[in-house]
């Protein structure tokens, strides 16, 4: 249990990550890494998918990456109907690590740019929910 | 090579609120099928059903569906991998054939979206990416593909209007395909922006516009299989299995590599199916490809080989995907214009390329008597693709 | 005959709230399997997934698991028969690879029956007959066995007693079996009608009781399948498929021909199965049967020609299906004490054979090096039947 | 539309055999029989799996027929928790037609036994819905 505070809205609640999201609510954004061949991931696993291994310890995100791309929804899943105008995008952070996320209403939806120059940062909504977010770098 | 052949194939119209049960819609194309290849069911040595599963009511379709086709006591199995399920029912039922476990199967896909209620439905489209890592942001089909297309269009310099002329070549074949469910011209005034009257140009998910989207349909679609003796005896028309690619990608975005090479599956897919088939990219004639949105079209162009990567747009801009053109793509009306009924859809695919193969298209045929014919069926959002290449004797 | 072979096996303990979800739950056995195999990643070229997808919230889980077990680009697809989908699973890999369409594929069944919530899974076990026509009635799983116990009760003699040995000979595995959710001692007055103590007693749907039921479980299962030529590199033990037998029966209780001769599909899959491989009943060494119920063992013992039709009873009677008997069945608790994670029941039934070849199996092992093995797997109430024969080098 | 007013709780509302229920408000239980083959079906269809046809009449089941089998069933899935214990059985007509059915409460379980003389009769239960029951013969 634990995880169902994860998102806007959750559609899991049982995962063996859920630390995931006690992380989160200290503020940080953590993926997992492997103690026993080093890989890391995000988003996070409690397997290693290179070594089979269970052993997994937790590692900060970069901060700072680039918006590879990005959509802005105008419509929305049923439980998401209050948010369009929304924006999603990925970031990349270089040496394999990227990240999905929703795009921070604080930035102008003509202001956002492939290639642009971004950070992430937890967040938290008003009915409690935990997620991340990406923002102006 | 020619080892398995298709010696029927059948569809329903695509439409919206079918009148009748899974079971019923199911045999509308059975019964084409059948009629088409000639045959009784005890020609029939297995079934496979193929759909994506959240939109029944029914649990476990196969065997109720067996029932109602008279398909009993034939072993019978379920296949799905979402929009291409009815191409991975292929595939299976090739498996089957090939290694001498049945001789004739038949691959049933379908789908009844309005089987659910509308809520229903939209609470299973947020289920539909990764539930832990990316359906809780608010994730939809239309913006995974429209993340494509902003980097197809901030690297290759792809324009609103290249996807607004591959919808309007989906209308010019969709408005003589009378199995499909959108059946209107399009022109590029639907398409203005800021004009109300334009109903292709609303935002849905940004640079993806109404116009760019295929429609939720109900379908089923038939396609029987038959080992090369069988097929023989059976079928004045067979048409030969040369080729099968298949590849998965992860469903996570974070884990792509590269938005801007579009989807990796149609690549790998097509790598294979072509190798198997003994066959390059130009040796095809005629194609059907996953048009689900017009940005998966313009991939598509490149995953196949039809265009170098980046340079899909030019097939479009240069009308070499129209019936005439050098390549003929979706000259039934494709995803686009026919409507996607998620299990139904290679299915019909498939359909479409064996009757352009047999030359009995009307309308829609393509001149030259075409050879080979490719068949290009995305799952997902790139999750999974499937390429089926298909000859004639 | 030596040409599709099991390399590796692998099995999570069956147990009740797993806690993790269905990837971490599929890389359980899938780790296990793997390692049993000695193999990474690079030497598999396709997966299979199956499950019972009602159970999920995950949509498509086919692309989402083979993505967590690091087995993307490669192909994969999700194979659905309810009960048995794992066995039609390896039917279907079987096809692929002796098909020559892959060489190394992995088979992965899983279920998380807790993933959703007890509410919601009662809402589909309404639905899990003909929703038209049967579930309006109220059925649910047990009281379709009923149907066929309390026919066997009228026409064969036989008793509650019966039924309640084969409860009793299935714990006396449980206990010994670490992988089982149900590991207690079971003893006849546990199943002492009018006993408040006796826990096994209750009326479940009439003739079966409690202790005729198996339990819902979470638990996943993996068999890795490789053609001959990978199979003699990669694996010191491969265990060889030697037949496969599938076959369907209607759905519908109303076209069923006869409750006192058991499920069809078992003579109907056992037939085929045993001429592919070239055997015949006797020949069999050990066997894994579906026993969902009490009752569905006896039937089995009839469908596979272990006892005459009516008189499976008998085998009980005489013990001849323990361990020490002629035919040991189930001498791993079957599903009576392991649980029936849905998707998972017909890997973990053949691992058990795999192991039992390998004689690996522990307390478990039958005696003589058994060189042949029976996999014995239903889907719904006879909906699907499926036998998979083994055999060692 | 229509079909959801059969049985005790209904899971299709759509199907070409809708009539079914129209008939049954009528008092009637019947089956189709294919116009072009003549095959008969229960439970009744839209399409012969025989010769394909489309071309479908109704026809009345018999009334009498032999409780092939039966159980009862003391727990109950969602919708029907109102209703344990409750018996369902196989009705044999005979000529290959059969029917599967709740038998009517007034029968003392006791008294059901494999292989009795039964009929079949419409019921409707208090919430409008509409089904058919086994009763004595
Ligand atoms: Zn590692
Ligand atoms: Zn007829």
């Amino acid at each position: 249990m634990g995880f169902e505070k994860f998102g806007r809205k959750s559609f899991a609640a049982i995962t063996k990550t859920a630390r995931f999201v006690d992380l989160l609510a200290e503020g940080k954004i953590e993926g997992t890494v492997c103690k026993d061949c080093g890989v890391k991931f995000f988003p996070p696993r409690a397997d290693c998918a290179k070594c089979f291994s269970k052993n997994m310890d937790w590692f900060v995100m970069p901060e700072k990456g680039k918006l590879e791309t990005f959509t802005t929804a105008y419509y929305a899943p049923l439980g998401f109907e209050a948010d369009p105008p929304y924006t999603m995008g990925v970031v990349d952070f270089g040496n394999g690590l990227k990240l999905f996320a929703r795009v921070a209403k604080e930035i102008k939806l003509e202001e956002v740019k492939v290639g642009m120059d971004v950070a992430i940062r937890p967040v938290k909504y008003d009915n409690g929910q935990l997620s991340f977010e990406v923002t102006k770098a | 090579m020619k080892e398995v052949a298709v010696i029927g194939v059948g569809q329903t119209s695509f439409v919206r609120g079918y009148e009748g049960s899974i079971r019923e819609l199911a045999f509308d194309a059975f019964r084409e099928a059948m009629q088409d290849a000639g045959i009784t069911q005890k020609d029939v040595d297995a079934s496979v059903f193929c759909s994506a599963p959240e939109y029944d009511k029914q649990r476990s379709p196969a065997g109720v569906l067996a029932e109602y086709l008279g398909l009993i006591p034939q072993p019978t199995l379920y296949v799905e991998t979402v929009c291409s399920s009815s191409s991975s029912g292929l595939k299976v039922a090739y498996g089957l054939i090939k290694s001498g476990l049945h001789d004739v199967i038949v691959v049933l896909g379908f789908q009844k979206m309005s089987e659910i209620s509308s809520a229903e439905s939209q609470e299973r489209m947020g289920r539909g990416s990764d539930i832990q890592w990316e359906a809780p942001f608010g994730t939809m089909m239309p913006a995974y593909y429209a993340l494509y297309a902003q980097a197809y269009m901030a690297k290759h310099g792809l324009t609103h209007d290249d996807l607004m002329n591959v919808r309007i070549k989906s209308s010019t074949y969709g408005v003589i395909n009378d199995r499909a469910v959108y059946r209107k011209p399009i022109k590029p005034g639907d398409f203005k922006q800021g004009d109300p009257e334009a109903k292709m140009a609303g935002p849905v998910a940004w640079p993806l516009r109404v116009g760019d989207c295929c429609a939720n349909a109900d379908g089923s679609s038939c396609i029987i299989l038959a080992n090369a003796e069988k097929a023989k005896t059976l079928s004045k028309k067979p048409v030969w299995v040369l080729g099968i690619g298949a590849a998965s990608e992860a469903v996570n975005m974070a884990a792509r590599p590269d938005f801007t090479r579009g989807l990796s599956v149609g690549y790998t897919a097509a790598g294979q199916a072509y190798k198997m088939a003994g066959i390059t990219a130009k040796d095809v004639k005629v194609a059907e490809v996953h048009d689900c949105f017009t940005i998966a079209e313009i991939m598509a162009y490149e995953g196949l080989g039809f265009a170098p990567p980046g340079e899909g747009k030019q097939l479009i801009r240069e009308k070499a995907t129209y019936k005439e053109g050098k390549i003929p793509v979706n000259v039934d009306g494709g995803l686009l214009s026919k409507g996607h009924p998620i299990g139904a859809t290679g299915g019909s695919q498939i359909r479409t390329i064996v009757l352009q193969l047999r030359g009995e298209t009307g309308p829609m045929q393509v001149a030259g008597e075409p050879d080979i014919g490719l068949v290009h069926n995305i799952g997902g959002v790139g999750l999974y693709g499937n390429v089926t290449i298909f000859g004639r004797d």
